[in-house]
């Protein structure tokens, strides 16, 4: 491979390496209202379970087809849903392009989320992955879809903050 | 202080010492006083098991239990606990076998209604060990439970002394199940919760017709129920079961709705969906009823929020853990654009549930704030004191009656 | 065992059996008795709570209480435990309400006293449901406690038997809280720490004035505190509060000093820092006592050293488990320089104290060095078999002191 | 319910009500009864203490032990716990100190073998404080173990009731300890397990002759063991002890014992080995027992499987949870190939162990299943009722055995 | 450094985070079929723990010697080894070149696992580091030597899915 | 952006990387001796909580305002501070750049601590971020403030070894 085309293709992967670093930055730093703007307008936002997700089973703890329906998310959390206050801790690790159209890429990548109450008490919330498709657009690249799998069948408690 | 000195109140089902969700006197006794005495527990939508050898696994209580589609093409459902040295016979959560069940710890098997068949190495080896003959296949099968199917929903119990399911759940509550399950269900997916607080806060939740538009304020902000709009509870003459049934809004008036709630701190006028796709409903039962929450005691709910369905089983798992079992229900006639309406309207229950996450909370808040006030009780008299039917949710009606219906089970 | 059935060792508070820091019964005795009983404890500093509205949560042993400054300037304080149906009525550790406090779970109302003001839906909905007459909002207020103000301190207590704080602190240790509190406190920060062991664990070893050279060799390898150092301890007529305090090594004489540390392994002649800036402190209350560390039977904790000044709250979580709550004070004058001495010096404390990090762990060594010996007794008679103040710090007459001041609540 | 309260089956050792793997209070007995009590058991290998002031930290039952190799060249051991207030002597799991142990929390000093040598600051300081004149050294040193050593393995405990170690053990389990330790001992690693199971299912385990065929298809498969081949399990009289024994494959009739085990579901014809060296092994010892499991009760075992050669320690951690330590060993004159092979071999047993790793789930698996079943019991009728030494490994003698020596210290 | 030979050390860091991230991605799909080709026909695999490894003592609580040893573990896992369903969750961080020789190195990384079982149960099974030696081969780099070096001497049950 | 500009972008964002890799492996393999290496002479140090950090509260648990304090902290460690035999993990993800001065950047990190204690206990010790300030020196990036933001209020017995 010619020394740009190698130097693009590890300007890609940076790229996305930041994408998701601000995307976790997004969700750990209580700036909900920007993430939405990680999505395409017309986007699939799911969380599942591994046991659902390899058995096909279509359901999600979330699940959303456009990104006005992630803004309504966050709407709810902010003015109707109840819960304690806690924050997350995401880990993302062991990203992998599984598929690549060049500006189309289906991405997966290893994750882990560590929940703190206002108590104090840190747990382990949420391990898996992010099965997701990212696209290249003119403000940078956007998730098209992201599908998180979960190793868990189990919700400690509820699921408030997005993944 | 063990189970049996808790002095009940004179108020009956209207007052409830918080020790009964603390005491781990008292959970044991539940253990065995309700969860292998005489009540129907929910084990699994018979669809799940549709070939002969098709198994899962399941609780009663605490105690493991496995059910089966047997050779006969029935279902069965045992005790998941080896008659040899005790190991579970079958480890996976689902499976099939082919050729009953085997022990893997000696290799006991056992046929798919418990039924033991054989002893690895039973007559020993080149005539030396092997089990004495006084050691009897029969006696020695699988503690076996007594099952029953109702609207396609298997319910087991261990005790000889629990009447027929029909008439446990009895023609009025049975209705309001049948009326959900018109077609053959299918599992769009399911989800579970882990909640830290004793079993009972979760079900006195769920029969609480009186919190829902005060807790779940997405629910009144979008008029989707109020206490003003029309409904009921219906509770069964024992006051273990209970439906809460609530008709579409417009059947409410709005106006006067909003002046009654300008005094709950949970309305926001200005709060508006930017994509309200996801509330798109249908009627398709057809009589009007946009939610129903069902139970049957003492740890089975059956929930219709318009198009979202599904069951909910309340595994105690401590006496102050909870694990909370969701099964998401379609039809075998849905078209996808059906599914889909299940799949986003089920964005409103569940661990994320814009209606349902503060549910799986609140029971951990009242866990931490009784502690040191194990003697201090509840109040339960919205409503009155009694647990009859009314046409009002503004009531805890179905709370008291089920206190009334675990009282006598637990002597108190 | 039963908390009742223990024998005490006949040397009285020269023994202590281990069983009291493991046994769950005497545990659960002591939130009964000693948490919820006749005693202080600490709950905020008032400057935490400036305005009318503000609102903290905290903790009577395990039982959650929220205290207020009410609408008439007073602070308040109430069990944090609705009295409809249990649940946390305050669910934040800081906050402000502009209109009282309400439980999410059906919104009653309670003014900043914790009176109840409204029921959601009293009068029920369209003359259906509701609370019935007899039920009076002023028999349903949240739990209060009684409060008083020491200092600027804010303690409370929910036994009517509890003498006026400040009898129950007493002149002397009054004053040496007093000594210390000579400004407005301004909070630097807070910290906390989970210790693996009975809170008793924790307030011995505040109360140890004799491990503090031994354990900390940080503390005696840069002279900052010797036994030899002029000092003492001061121990209330009850036993159940003290005050250790220390002068300005200046006053010791170090050879001979060193010469009786030579014996100990912890001193380190040779060692030196090479940025003491963090240890330059000025004498800000002038009576040349650079250590104070003073408790309050039975989990309030106050500590001068040099200019790092904290209040300690020692919460009870289990019979095995401690939370340790730091908070960090400097005062409304302080100019930034002073604070910044107060910010370097507060590494000398906290879970990474170069002295007291030691603290955060020997509790739970001992709690795993005890098991299977709770009925052997630990040994407390360094400086004799009585609970007097003594001018010397060779001493565990306060540790005596508190297990005088415990004994009797607890019937041993 | 009370330790005392359970009513042994009247089928004697045929029956274990589950109960016992579970009951907090029969657990704290047995700490008491079974750990602390008149048995020997297993600390550590002589020579992992070489030289004088070498220490390593264990337990009897829960209980922390310290073993320390003293002036006088011998092998000590004391309960870690500081005759002060209790703190943990040694921190360290292993360590060398050549002045003693030295608490840290108070400076008191040790020998090596827990006798008290100075307290800091006994006389005070400045004539004031210090321990009063009554105190005596000789009355506060560490509690001490009777300790004693057959075929370089020390043993430890506490009562004074026990018999010598090798009365003890017996002259027939003693041959076979004898049989494995021919050389110097040297350890090549150790590894650890946390098991989610009563201790006692784990022990049964080991003494199952009966399961490792059939839980194990590795075994199986490789005709490395089967019930087919020659060999058999001695028992000591009491029950306490055992040894199973098999010798090579090739003294049993393969084809017969394929048609034998072509019943169980466990044999793959077609699994082969792509890389067999892992099982190449030596007949070190000269006998032609290719396998030795042996067991001293309450919790030692001693495991020879061809080359790789452990011991291993059954910790109790609490009614449900285990900690089991393996200590690998070779022999000083070992070379590099030899080293190997134990290595490689290594893989068939531990944590990861092809013929091992089964058995660290399955006792997690009956605690799980016994769960609402305290009442019920396991059968134990393989090879008939009594416990006696038989030439076949298809019997549950040796947990006959187990449960004989158990049952009367526990009172039962 | 001139910019091809710094293009060319930057690619090779990317390959190796690539390496890493395939090589987690085999463990927790499931696919353990592939695992034995990260490896050299001749390598040295083996798990231990800090205590071992810094002790100098040999043993493993797995110890191959070869690829093919690798391929029996896992004929064994699925053919005759009798186990839970179970899954890991690998993360990996702060990879580290401590020997530079071109095309063989010697790598670290920081390594966790999460373990969740089919109940749901998550929990911290294994943290620690690869201490491993790669070499660029024909078809990429494989390890000629891993050695799964854990904090713990603490096995939760069974280790049965290598690490 | 032209090749070289971004060749260099790339190799800086790299280069950070292996800062916090070797920062990292530095305190999780009891090289503590030359942890304060990685900071200036005049740096700021300092471990704080969420709460105190968002409330503006100076306070740190540990507070440092010179590479000399920090070799204190190291000296009383080995010297005079008594605790338990404990190793920590360190997981580092998602490093970014909040603001980017060419030679002096603020960068942030997400970051977890397993704690190991000798009995082979493991458990989640820290969860939180790096907010840190790192200049291009001499010899290479250094920290000229690092303060460590907790997620949780409560510290597990101590914090002995620095974070
Ligand atoms: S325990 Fe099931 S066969 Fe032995
Ligand atoms: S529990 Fe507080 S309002 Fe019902
Ligand atoms: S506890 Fe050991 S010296 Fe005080
Ligand atoms: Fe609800
Ligand atoms: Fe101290
Ligand atoms: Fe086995």
């Amino acid at each position: 491979m010619d020394a740009a085309a190698e130097l693009a293709r590890i300007a890609r992967r940076i790229a996305l390496e930041e994408l998701y670093a601000e995307y976790v930055h997004c969700l750990d730093s209580d700036a909900l209202e920007h993430w939405p703007d990680f999505f395409t307008d017309a986007c699939h936002y799911r969380i599942t379970s591994a046991e659902n997700y390899s058995a096909g089973l279509p359901l999600g703890i979330i699940y959303a087809n456009s990104r006005d329906m992630l803004r309504d998310r966050v709407s709810a959390l902010r003015e109707a849903n109840i819960y304690e206050p806690q924050t997350y801790r995401h880990l993302i690790s062991g990203l992998r392009i599984e598929r690549d159209e060049g500006d189309a890429l289906d991405l997966e990548t290893h994750m882990l989320v560590v929940r703190t109450m206002q108590d104090g008490a840190m747990s382990l919330f949420a391990a898996g992955r992010y099965a997701d498709r990212a696209v290249r657009t003119a403000d940078g690249w956007k998730f098209a879809s992201k599908v998180v799998v979960l190793d868990s069948r189990l919700i400690d408690t509820l699921l408030a903050i997005p993944l | 202080m063990s189970a049996a000195a808790l002095e009940w109140p004179k108020e009956g089902n209207a007052r409830v010492p918080y020790r009964v969700f603390a005491d781990p006197d008292i959970y044991r006794a539940e253990l065995e006083r309700v969860f292998l005495g005489p009540t129907w527990q929910y084990l699994a939508i018979a669809d799940e098991l549709p070939q002969p050898g098709d198994y899962l696994t399941t609780f009663l209580g605490e105690t493991p239990v496995v059910v089966t589609r047997g050779e006969d093409g029935q279902i069965h459902a045992m005790v998941n606990r080896c008659a040899h040295r005790g190991n579970l016979v079958c480890l996976k959560r689902r499976g099939h076998s082919d050729d009953g069940l085997t022990c893997v710890y000696h290799a006991w098997r056992y046929d798919l209604e418990g039924n033991l068949k054989s002893v690895a190495f039973r007559r020993g080896v080149g005539g030396k060990g092997g089990m004495p003959d006084s050691f009897k296949l029969e006696q020695h099968g699988l503690q076996k439970l007594r099952t029953d199917t109702f609207a396609g929903l298997v319910f087991g119990t261990l005790s000889p002394d629990t009447p027929q399911l029909s008439d446990y759940i009895g023609n009025d509550i049975g209705g309001r199940i049948g009326r959900v399950f018109r077609g053959k269900p299918k599992v769009l997916g399911t989800t579970s919760q882990i909640l830290h607080n004793n079993w009972k806060l979760y079900v006195e939740n769920v029969k609480d017709t009186y919190h829902a538009s005060l807790l779940h304020t997405f629910f009144t902000t979008f008029r989707l129920s109020r206490l003003t709009t029309a409904g009921g509870v219906a509770i069964a003459e024992s006051g273990a079961h209970h439906t809460s049934y609530t008709y579409g809004a417009q059947r409410g008036d709005n106006a006067a709705s909003d002046q009654l709630y300008s005094e709950i701190p949970s309305l926001h006028e200005d709060y508006r969906l930017k994509d309200p796709r996801f509330l798109e409903s249908v009627d398709e039962i057809g009589d009007g009823i946009t939610l129903q929450i069902l139970s049957v005691f003492p740890n089975f709910v059956l929930q219709q929020i318009h198009n979202t369905i599904a069951v909910r089983l309340v595994l105690p798992k401590g006496p102050e853990e909870t694990e909370l079992q969701w099964t998401y229900i379609g039809f075998g006639d849905d078209d996808a654009a059906m599914t889909e309406k299940r799949l986003l309207q089920a964005n409103l229950v569940g661990p994320a549930g814009y209606v349902s996450m503060e549910d799986g909370a609140v029971g951990g808040f009242i866990q931490r704030a009784i502690k040191g006030g194990e003697d201090e009780c509840s109040v339960i008299e919205m409503g009155g004191h009694e647990h009859a039917s009314q046409p009002t949710r503004t009531t805890e009606a179905a709370i008291r009656g089920f206190w009334q219906a675990w009282r006598p089970l637990m002597g108190y």
